[in-house]
């Protein structure tokens, strides 16, 4: 049955049924694309956990009780899961502690392959607008092949217009993407901060002035968004959500070289003697030898690499949230101090919000650091310095004027 | 029961040429690459070695097999063996990886093809404990990665 | 059986004339290895700079000043230069301001072909005893073919006492390390950090508990050794000096991947048909095709990510100088104050040692973090929040007991 090369007509794509155009249901899609359904689905019931990552929804703010005092004032300080697989956005959106009778439709943005279709009829604008509540009766598919690809030619498409936007505004057009880059923009998708822009709670990327944490700290810094302002430090924060493409795209060795989240996330399996993308996202560590093996001849080797960076990340990312909590508790104490000097408490504010959307760029990121070792030590370093300026600033704000 | 036991016979002999048909046994006795690309599996190698530097210097039997003549039929045998079973029933690795028996023979042949040039540096003086081909990664297959997998185009 | 399938007289190696055991006289070799000798002879012209490397003695107190603060007290306030190559050894050593009527004969322990034949006949504890000015009459050679190779048989060999010692402290003997292992031990003869111990002055490599910069800070604890008395911040330090095999060995990527020091600073090159290891030990960058062409086809990729590596360690570092500046300036301000907590002093000083010793483990490395990227990243990070600590804890001095 094996024995011979197949025949072309088999190893290619041969549609048996023609899709509508972002058709919502993958099961359609699944009609002629058996394995890549077949595996999406299974994404449904990983569960099994790594060191950093892994699919258990993990809540983070048990695990690491310094986040309760950093996320202060924030819907994160309640409720933070680790993310599991792409079957369960919706049930997870739906079920999280943070929402509140006042989230807006956008957070559906990235949960549900009826999105597409959605944009294409009401517009993103009126979407966004639409509270949550009331989107929830236009959504029934998790994230699915509508959110990834154009009906029928199989094509790697954007179809989040807020990325759209996002890569027009830095004078890019994805037309002109290669295919090897389309399958890391793909992710770019959902796998990118955010923030909700105006009263329409639109959805847009801070990426105008570029997509490192610089330039994205430049952007909120000059459109004077903020995100909450931080219940026991009083500064104006930002939070940052999954910045996976940023961090990734910022010159990591692996970018650098070419390589893309689907080599990684979705390597080239083997189903009798087809091969074809895996559609169970998931944790690379998990099966390495098809993900890291594709390139890597030894794979023992790189995988106990990335568990030494990871633990290298880990360890610094821990001392930043404990100069980050230093800091928030001196702030608060001096700036109840009647005697505190109160521009010097603002600095110290403005010092608190740089340092923490340093970390939480490294810390919302989800592969503990091992998308861009180097890029996210630097960062974690820079963090951890500010954190301590920041508690500096405050106890200055204590000594009298010299 | 004589009829039985020819018959039975007779089958065997029929399955084994049938096999030996199907899985066009005779040229693994050659030498040509494009009998190794048989096998769609072995695609990307065969890829890779086309666009590699040896393409006009040796094909794969000059690196994968001994090369004096019985150690290279023992090693077509029992490779074709693992390579025909492997496929027949299934049981591909993912991804294919030389097994160390492999790695002994390519460096045999490195060093055999390229006496001269390492005579001062390949002395034996102590077991280096490595390959040619840990610093000569992209000599015989190019870059893995962009070899290895099929069908990909690179970014740059 | 295949790797050494070549009888010994095809090998290429045929001797003309037989070398005396630890000749000093890199020429004698050179009549049996032209090769190896025209380029060791070659490390003498080298001039060409790199962004943070390469062959000109750069005065780095020059170039930035932070130095000063930071050695206050130390000869290396006075003259610290990049280094070059091998051949400069002598007139270096000869030339540098640190010099001293005290200094002994140990500084010449890495830098003369001389020392193997001396330390065999008069021993290292009475070699190092001798005061360097004395020493001088006894060394004529700089660098050569007699600290990395055994005569006639030229098989790597470690030539220095205190790295055997070193080694066995381990439960370690280079006797049984493979030749690729060779290929990077025979740098760690000098590329290492070490002290003098004890009156005699007696080289030592401080590495008894292990050779990573944790390890390496428990042995100066532990046995009490102080390198020098800071004169701003009074605290009791330790210089650290080129611990390039330290980092190198700590985990980096190129070390687990198994490549050796040789592999990048003595890559093969081609003279005729045949291929040797060059002896002109430079920086890899300024000829990165034959160093990291074999291995990495892209060279200009590599050259970039190492680009990138290094200005992110560099940009880290100087925070951490600045970290430190403000550590030892705000200690030196609360040590002079009669009402400062002299406890809190002694700590504030103890954590300034232990940032700055972490700090110069990088900036005394001398590859700007390249050997080990997110080892030097993970070192700065916690130098920087320790230099910080210190100049928190010299605040906290000054306040008054609660
Ligand atoms: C070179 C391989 C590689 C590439 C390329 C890569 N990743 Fe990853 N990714 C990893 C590894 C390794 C982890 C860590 C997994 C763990 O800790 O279990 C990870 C973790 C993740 C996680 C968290 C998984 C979990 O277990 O919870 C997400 C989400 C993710 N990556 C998304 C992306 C996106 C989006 C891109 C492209 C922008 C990308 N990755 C590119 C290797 C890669
Ligand atoms: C339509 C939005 C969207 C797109 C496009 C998308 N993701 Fe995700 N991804 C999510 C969401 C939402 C989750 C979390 C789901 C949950 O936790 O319930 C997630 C989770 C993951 C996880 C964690 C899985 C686990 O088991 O922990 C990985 C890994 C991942 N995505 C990688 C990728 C990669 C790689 C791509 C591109 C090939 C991609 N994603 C494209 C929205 C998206
Ligand atoms: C731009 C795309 C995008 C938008 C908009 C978005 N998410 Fe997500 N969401 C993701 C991705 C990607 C993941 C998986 C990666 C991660 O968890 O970091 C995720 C994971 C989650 C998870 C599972 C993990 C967790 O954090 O507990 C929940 C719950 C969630 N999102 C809720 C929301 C809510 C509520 C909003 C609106 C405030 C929202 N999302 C808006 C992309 C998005
Ligand atoms: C999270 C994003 C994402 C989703 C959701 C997704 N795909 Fe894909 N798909 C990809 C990527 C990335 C590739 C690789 C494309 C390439 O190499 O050009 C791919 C490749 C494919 C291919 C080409 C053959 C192969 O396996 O490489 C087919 C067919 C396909 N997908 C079908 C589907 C179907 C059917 C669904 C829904 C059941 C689906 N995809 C859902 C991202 C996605
Ligand atoms: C599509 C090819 C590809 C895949 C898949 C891939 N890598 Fe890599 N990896 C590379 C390339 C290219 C480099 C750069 C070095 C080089 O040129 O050899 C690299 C470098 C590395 C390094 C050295 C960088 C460092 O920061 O230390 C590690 C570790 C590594 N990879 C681990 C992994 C792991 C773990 C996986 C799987 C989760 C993986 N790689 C998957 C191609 C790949
Ligand atoms: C019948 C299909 C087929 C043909 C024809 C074929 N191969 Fe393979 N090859 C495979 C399969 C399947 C595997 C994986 C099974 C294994 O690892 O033993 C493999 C694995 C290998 C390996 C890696 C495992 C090892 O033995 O080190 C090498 C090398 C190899 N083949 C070389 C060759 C050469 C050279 C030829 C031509 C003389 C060839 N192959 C012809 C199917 C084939
Ligand atoms: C110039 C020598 C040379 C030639 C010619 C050559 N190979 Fe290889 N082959 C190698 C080396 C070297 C490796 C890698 C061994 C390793 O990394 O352990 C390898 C590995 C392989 C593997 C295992 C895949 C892997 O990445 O480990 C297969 C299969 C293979 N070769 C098949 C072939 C086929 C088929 C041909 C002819 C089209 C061929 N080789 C020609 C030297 C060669
Ligand atoms: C059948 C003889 C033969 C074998 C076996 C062989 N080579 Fe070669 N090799 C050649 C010839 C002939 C050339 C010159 C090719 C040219 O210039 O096009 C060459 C060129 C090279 C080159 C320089 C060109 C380049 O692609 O970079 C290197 C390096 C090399 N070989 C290494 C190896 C290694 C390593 C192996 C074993 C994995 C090997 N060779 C096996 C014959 C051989
Ligand atoms: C430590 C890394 C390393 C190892 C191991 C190594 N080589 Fe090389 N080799 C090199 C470098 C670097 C060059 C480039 C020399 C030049 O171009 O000046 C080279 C050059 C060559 C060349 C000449 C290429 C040309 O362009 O003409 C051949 C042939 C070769 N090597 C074969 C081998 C063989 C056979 C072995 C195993 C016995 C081997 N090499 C082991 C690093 C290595
Ligand atoms: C993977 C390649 C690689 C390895 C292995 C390596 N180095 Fe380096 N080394 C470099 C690079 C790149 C630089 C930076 C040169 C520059 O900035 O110009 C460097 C810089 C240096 C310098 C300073 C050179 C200068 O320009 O002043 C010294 C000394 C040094 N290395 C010694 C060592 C020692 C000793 C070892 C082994 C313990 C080692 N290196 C291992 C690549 C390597
Ligand atoms: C006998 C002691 C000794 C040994 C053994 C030794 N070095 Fe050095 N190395 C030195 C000294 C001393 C200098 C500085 C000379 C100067 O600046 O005058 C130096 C300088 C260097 C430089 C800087 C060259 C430049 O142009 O900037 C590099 C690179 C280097 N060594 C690498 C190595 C490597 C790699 C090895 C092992 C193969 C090694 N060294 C073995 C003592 C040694
Ligand atoms: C354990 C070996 C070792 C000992 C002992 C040693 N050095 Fe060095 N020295 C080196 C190495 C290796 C280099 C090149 C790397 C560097 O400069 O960081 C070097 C470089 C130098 C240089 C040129 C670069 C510079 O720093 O200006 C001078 C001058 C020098 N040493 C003086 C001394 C003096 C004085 C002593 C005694 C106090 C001494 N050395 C003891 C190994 C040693
Ligand atoms: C700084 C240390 C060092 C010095 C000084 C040194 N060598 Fe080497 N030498 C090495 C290393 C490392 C190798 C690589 C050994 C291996 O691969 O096993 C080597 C290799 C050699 C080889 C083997 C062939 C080759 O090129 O790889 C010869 C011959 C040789 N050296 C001769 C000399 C002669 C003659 C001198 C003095 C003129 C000298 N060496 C000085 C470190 C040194
Ligand atoms: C003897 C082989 C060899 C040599 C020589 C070599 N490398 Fe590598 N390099 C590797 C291996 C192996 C890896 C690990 C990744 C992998 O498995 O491909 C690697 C990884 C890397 C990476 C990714 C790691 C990171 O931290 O980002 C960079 C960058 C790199 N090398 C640069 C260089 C540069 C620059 C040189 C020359 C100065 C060089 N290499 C010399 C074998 C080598
Ligand atoms: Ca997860
Ligand atoms: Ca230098």
């Amino acid at each position: 049955i094996f024995i011979k090369n197949q025949a072309a007509p088999v190893r290619g794509i041969a549609p048996l049924v023609t899709i509508q155009a972002m058709e919502p249901n993958s099961a359609e899609w699944g009609k002629n694309f058996p394995n890549q359904y077949s595996t999406l689905l299974q994404t449904a019931d990983n569960k099994t956990r790594t060191t950093y990552g892994g699919s258990e929804p993990v809540q983070k703010i048990e695990a690491d009780p310094r986040l309760v005092t950093i996320f202060a004032g924030n819907p994160f300080s309640k409720d933070y899961k680790d993310d599991r697989g792409h079957q369960n956005a919706l049930i997870d959106v739906r079920e999280t502690n943070r929402l509140s009778d006042k989230t807006p439709g956008t957070c559906y943005s990235c949960k549900s392959a009826d999105n597409p279709k959605l944009w294409a009829n009401m517009g993103m604008e009126a979407y966004d607008k639409t509270p949550f509540s009331e989107m929830s009766k236009q959504i029934n598919n998790p994230i699915g092949c509508a959110n990834c690809h154009e009906a029928n030619t199989m094509r790697l498409i954007i179809t989040n217009p807020a990325l759209d936007t996002a890569l027009k505004a830095q004078g890019k057009d994805w037309h002109t993407f290669t295919r090897q880059e389309m399958r890391t923009v793909v992710c770019a998708n959902c796998h990118v901060e955010y923030y909700f822009q105006g009263e329409s709670k639109l959805l847009v990327f801070p990426w105008k002035n570029g997509t490192t944490i610089e330039d994205i700290e430049k952007y909120y810094t000059e459109n004077g968004f903020v995100d909450w302002t931080h219940t026991t430090s009083g500064a104006s924060m930002i939070k940052m959500q999954h910045p996976d493409y940023e961090l990734f795209s910022a010159s990591s060795t692996h970018y650098n070289a070419g390589v893309s989240c689907a080599d990684c996330h979705m390597p080239y399996t083997r189903a009798g003697a087809v091969k074809f993308s895996t559609h169970n996202v998931k944790s690379p560590l998990l099966e390495p030898n098809t993900s890291c093996g594709a390139c890597h001849t030894d794979v023992d080797y790189v995988v106990n690499r990335a568990k030494i960076i990871q633990n290298q990340v880990h360890t610094t990312m821990i001392s930043t949230e404990d100069a980050l909590v230093a800091a928030i508790e001196t702030i608060a104490t001096s700036a109840k101090d009647p005697k505190a000097d109160p521009a010097k408490i603002e600095e110290a504010r403005k010092l608190h919000r740089s340092a923490q959307l340093r970390w939480d760029f490294i810390a919302a990121e989800n592969s503990m650091g091992f998308h861009n070792p180097t890029e996210a030590l630097r960062i974690l370093a820079s963090a951890t310095d500010l954190a301590r300026k920041a508690q500096l600033k405050a106890l200055e704000a204590l000594q009298p004027a010299k | 029961m004589k009829p039985l036991v020819f018959l039975g016979i007779g089958c065997l002999i029929v399955a084994i040429l049938t096999g030996l048909y199907v899985s066009d046994f005779t040229v693994y006795l050659g030498d040509d690459p494009t009998t190794c690309n048989n096998c769609h599996v072995m695609d990307a190698v065969y890829e890779g070695w086309f666009h590699a530097g040896h393409k006009n210097a040796a094909t794969c039997n000059d690196c994968h097999t001994p090369h004096d003549f019985i150690p290279k039929y023992f090693t077509k045998a029992k490779s074709g063996f693992n390579h025909v079973t492997a496929f027949t029933f299934g049981h591909i690795p993912e991804p294919l990886r030389a097994k160390p028996e492999t790695d002994e023979i390519i460096q045999a042949n490195c060093v055999r093809c390229h006496t001269e040039t390492v005579s001062m540096v390949a002395d034996g003086q102590a077991d280096s404990g490595r390959f040619c081909f840990d610093c000569h990664r992209t000599v015989a297959h190019g870059e893995r990665g962009i070899s290895i997998l099929p069908y990909q185009d690179k970014r740059r």
